[in-house]
């Protein structure tokens, strides 16, 4: 095993991986950015090196500065953590060239499933099912598109065919709607990629996103550890997970499950790593892409199985072997997550940064915080507003789902507006404990919902309890015991509810 | 329904009155505070930070903008709602400052009161037009008693 | 369900009856003394009642004081907690008397497993195995004792009848031995118990203590939640507690788990208690004692069933039901626990007061932390030393004790001495974590061994954070930051380490 | 082996000498320091209380008395060791104050030495006799080097 890792990445994704070094008597290096001097991952880390000014590209994006920082402070190996250099093979074949072992997937697996048709053609030939489609090179004719559009079925997706899920894409729902969408869908094609091919996909409608977690060996085996629920997110951002999913019989869920392992399989997949589906109504499956990465969302499955992720990443990466065997991976339970941001639900989620004027994280049995930040912590315009996660177990999902809106009750953070009312309102919303969801729903509805709720007057002992507020204690610096109203009889007068 | 944003809140040491209604605020150290009212106990959590206090309670965040000019007031759809002005403690009217039917822009005192020993002027909620006005100079009030309304003109 | 409950507690299990009693939207009352007016309890909980001065007599065992303060506060239910009045029947019938509910069992279930020899006739009428005796009137001649003592085969245990565990027992070894003991034994039972009555009782040797865990409706139905293993004991006093059991095949332990069923359900057992059995290294086993509360270490059988055992006890308590039913309490894993204790293992673990300038538990995945303190918080010298409980589970029993010990690693309590440094060795002593020990195996060694590694020098780097040290930032009040060092060339010069 | 009760440690600023080997002490906020030595670094908790001072290092825990009285030192059944008086940074031996073979007390001056522009004196650890007088006046001098030794009489 290592002696020493680096962990290039910030917030709780880094605080968490410091955890499994810790617990296996590993040293840690945290790397950070100007705006992250003062972090909690960085003074969590035994060593902590600065890496370059808060902009993502000068820092945590900077392949250079973080290979010498793994260099200089003699790390073996660097864990990405997620987003930022998680899934960029130029970063792994870097650490590589430098001699450390990059704690992820090869460079060219990390290429293969972030080339969009490269991933499919994998999918397909792994006997994975895909979303029945047609490919057609710039120079198909029009005429030609709407016959394959017609033997596919209406309504169906078009885009570019190297292009991922999302941006570009056009459902058309006939032949004339087709030829007058396709012109169009080429010029963009050919500007964003370079490439005018279009891809033609039949449209799964009111989908599931359901996807498998696993790591493989990078010889050909790999385990998997059951499936997420992801269906709950607000513009293709994921806001609460949880596994096994309500939506599909375990007949589905192990066929999903069966297929993801043939998959990592077949490509001989070293890491962990995450494939996702699209689950129509009829629990028919299809691939949609792979994550080569460790999720944000993996806490839940950890939850369910006993099984530490980073744990299993670290043991691949240094002995490119599996901690253990599929049959020592049982699922038990259920497990529930809900992703805290600093971000306004009132204001359209806009991201919000400042201060962390008092941050209490829930202690309860069976619910698990990963949080990346804590009272007096900053929390920066320059990345993404995730301040922790907030997880829950129970015997059943009726229990977990009751148990994390208890945890959401006891969490207190001030001075940055977050998510946290409205992840409370999500976990007592009775359509969604009831698991009656698809990817569509909390934005047709939940939100509405929520803003109704959030709209009304709040109740006078709200008030009562902010007329004695104090300014937290500053951290390390002195308090200042001022209450906002200090004199004694005072009509504090007309507040607004920001 | 929109009275949130036009609350009179008074405070004397860990009495508070909101609306006329009086609670109890046991400061419970590291911004916990214990608050008894009507509807019993409960302990919530509140922060001032800058010109905001962000209160925790019972499930669910509430951040109150404490002033300092209508234009951060994210609220201020919402403003208008009651016009009413009680009695924040127990005490003596002092002096009226208005009559009835008289019109008045918010801010401008209304009456002075004394209680716990200390005078205090009660100003207009909103712009408007006083009605309803129950409070006579000597008079002894109980908390909560609606001493006059600032109706919409 | 009940609307509010009174928990006549404190400290930390005052705390995690509070956390149940949130989740489920249940009122809360916390009762205190004087000593306790600023603890953690008395702040979590809805309402707060002082009952009396620092002295236990006078507060939480002033059983008036605690009915007064639940009929004050309109309190429906009273939780007792563990200790105090837990087992008290006068206290149960008082509560019932005052038209409350007392969550635990009848007052004549209390009376009755307090009551030794009560106990022992009902294990044995229901099938539970105990230890061969035999029990000798005070005018049985000692003769007929050692005829007796013969059958049982020596070594015996001479006791008094009435007596429990522990006080005034005698191990003889043979007829003369125990002829020239029999007087003596028989003056100290006629002067502790009003009743010269002896038992004799065959010796079980290097026995481990396993107990059962079981809820019963009081109507003669009762699940169990497997066993505990809590050989680990320091006079008397458990120190470090598991499940399931390393000392026993799962045939023995599930018979164990069906003798306490068997024996709630003979005496239609209301709420949770335990059933203590001595196992002995041949695999037999013997009734010991009823516990007739929800004990300490309850933590361990809750991360492994996933059950909230407080829940049961209220569920039993309003309804006169279980939750749920036996098949729905499955096993997963392994869970260990160790108690935080403020005492000092260098000065023979003698109790410790004062103030905790500083409190960090961790927070790590699969690590449970029920405290009673915070940074700030007073430990009295009027109670019963205990901070903390920290556990850890895992998918097998060397995750568990792996975690644990990560946990251990990352716990900070500063201002008072305690015990976790020597928690710490426990967690990584060889034998310990090979499962090899019995209800002796502390004393005979493992605190020896301790004693030795802190006995070393502290190395140089620690004396080198000493050296910088400043002290916690008061709670509430101004910070003081002056280092141990205030002159920046400064030498410090000969520190005692104590 | 039981030098841990006669360290002599020395502090400038964020550096810290103890016996001779140095250490960056980073305070991190909250009672961390990040140390870095010899070994390499890694991240302690330390609390000053009162006279005592409480650290956690590496999974260990140490209670240090920094003095006030050797009554309280419950670690004196272990008092001895060495008598090594080290130089605490590099600089200039001002003056010295014994001679080799005399008798001292426990915190008599032994030296006065000048570092970073402070003076600054060297008592002596324990009763004993000044042997292996090393220091002479004006001379300058490496952090850890030894200036003598006081040995048991």
């Amino acid at each position: 095993m290592f002696r020493k890792v680096l962990v290039a990445n910030r917030g709780e994704i880094a605080c968490r991986v410091i955890g499994t070094l810790r617990e296996h008597g590993i040293g840690s290096v945290a790397v950070y950015s100007d705006a992250d001097a003062g972090a909690v991952h960085a003074r969590r880390a035994d060593e902590a090196v600065r890496i370059g000014p808060a902009e993502p590209r000068a820092s945590y994006l900077n392949i250079e500065a973080i290979v010498e920082a793994a260099r200089a402070s003699g790390a073996e190996a660097i864990h990405p953590g997620y987003g930022f250099l998680s899934e960029n093979a130029a970063f792994a074949e870097a650490v590589e060239k430098a001699g450390l072992v990059f704690i992820g997937p090869t460079p060219g697996q990390s290429r293969g499933f972030g080339d969009k048709r490269l991933a499919r053609e994998a999918a397909r030939k792994a006997g994975v099912p895909i979303v029945p489609g047609y490919e057609a090179r710039s120079e198909v004719a029009d005429r030609q598109l709407a016959t394959e559009a017609g033997r596919l079925g209406y309504p169906v997706v078009l885009k570019a065919a190297l292009g991922g899920g999302g941006k570009g894409m056009t459902v058309v729902t006939s032949d004339s709607d087709l030829i007058a969408s396709a012109p169009s869908a080429r010029r963009v094609a050919l500007g964003a990629f370079g490439d005018g091919s279009l891809y033609l996909e039949k449209l799964v409608e009111h989908p599931r996103h359901v996807e498998v977690q696993l790591v493989g060996n990078g010889r050909g085996d790999a385990v998997h550890f059951f499936e997420r629920e992801c269906s709950l997110q607000r513009r293709h951002q994921k806001v609460l997970e949880e596994t096994r999913s309500p939506g599909a019989s375990e007949k589905t869920r192990l066929a999903m499950a069966e297929a993801a392992v043939a998959l990592a399989r077949a490509v001989q997949y070293r890491g962990a790593g995450t494939v996702e589906f699209l689950l129509a109504p009829d629990e028919k499956f299809y691939f949609l892409e792979v994550n080569t990465r460790l999720q944000v969302e993996h806490p839940v499955t950890e939850l369910l199985t006993g099984h530490d992720l980073v744990w299993w990443q670290l043991v691949v990466a240094a002995e490119t072997t599996l901690v253990t065997e599929q049959s020592a991976v049982q699922a038990r339970g259920h497990a529930v997550e809900v992703r805290v941001y600093a971000e306004d639900p009132a204001s359209d989620f806009l991201p919000q940064a400042g201060r962390l004027a008092r941050v209490v994280w829930p202690r309860l049995p069976f619910v698990r915080v990963d949080a990346g930040v804590e009272s007096g912590s900053d929390v920066p315009l320059h990345y993404d507003p995730i301040l922790a996660k907030i997880a829950a177990w129970g015997p059943d999902r009726e229990t977990a789902w009751a148990r994390l809106a208890a945890a959401l009750d006891e969490t207190v953070v001030h001075g940055v507006v977050t998510n946290i009312d409205f992840l409370r309102a999500l976990t007592r919303d009775p359509e969604l404990v009831a698991g009656r969801f698809d990817t569509t729903t909390l934005e047709s509805g939940v939100i509405d919902r929520y803003r109704e709720r959030a709209g009304e007057p709040a109740p006078a002992v709200a008030l009562a309890a902010a007329a004695v507020a104090e300014p937290a204690r500053a951290a390390g610096g002195a308090p200042a015991p001022t209450r906002a109203a200090a004199d004694p009889f005072a009509t504090i007068g007309n507040w607004g509810r920001s | 329904m929109n009275a949130f944003d036009r609350n009179r809140v008074n405070v004397h040491g860990d009495a508070v009155t909101v609306d006329g209604a009086s609670f109890l605020c046991e400061p419970l150290g590291d911004g916990r505070v214990r608050i008894t009212g009507p509807e019993g106990a409960r302990v919530a959590w509140a922060t001032a930070e800058g010109r905001r206090v962000f209160v925790t309670l019972d499930g669910r965040d509430y951040v109150f903008d404490t002033g300092g000019g209508s234009s951060a007031r994210r609220a201020s759809a919402h403003e208008a709602a009651s016009g009413e002005v009680t009695m924040p403690m127990p005490g003596l009217v002092i002096s009226v400052a208005v009559a009835e039917g008289q019109a008045v822009k918010r801010g401008d005192p209304l009456l002075v009161v004394e209680a716990m020993k200390m005078e205090h002027t009660l100003r207009a909620p909103r712009d408007g037009v006083v009605r309803r006005l129950a409070a006579k100079n000597g008079e002894r009030v109980d908390a909560g008693a609606v001493l006059l309304d600032v109706t919409e003109s």
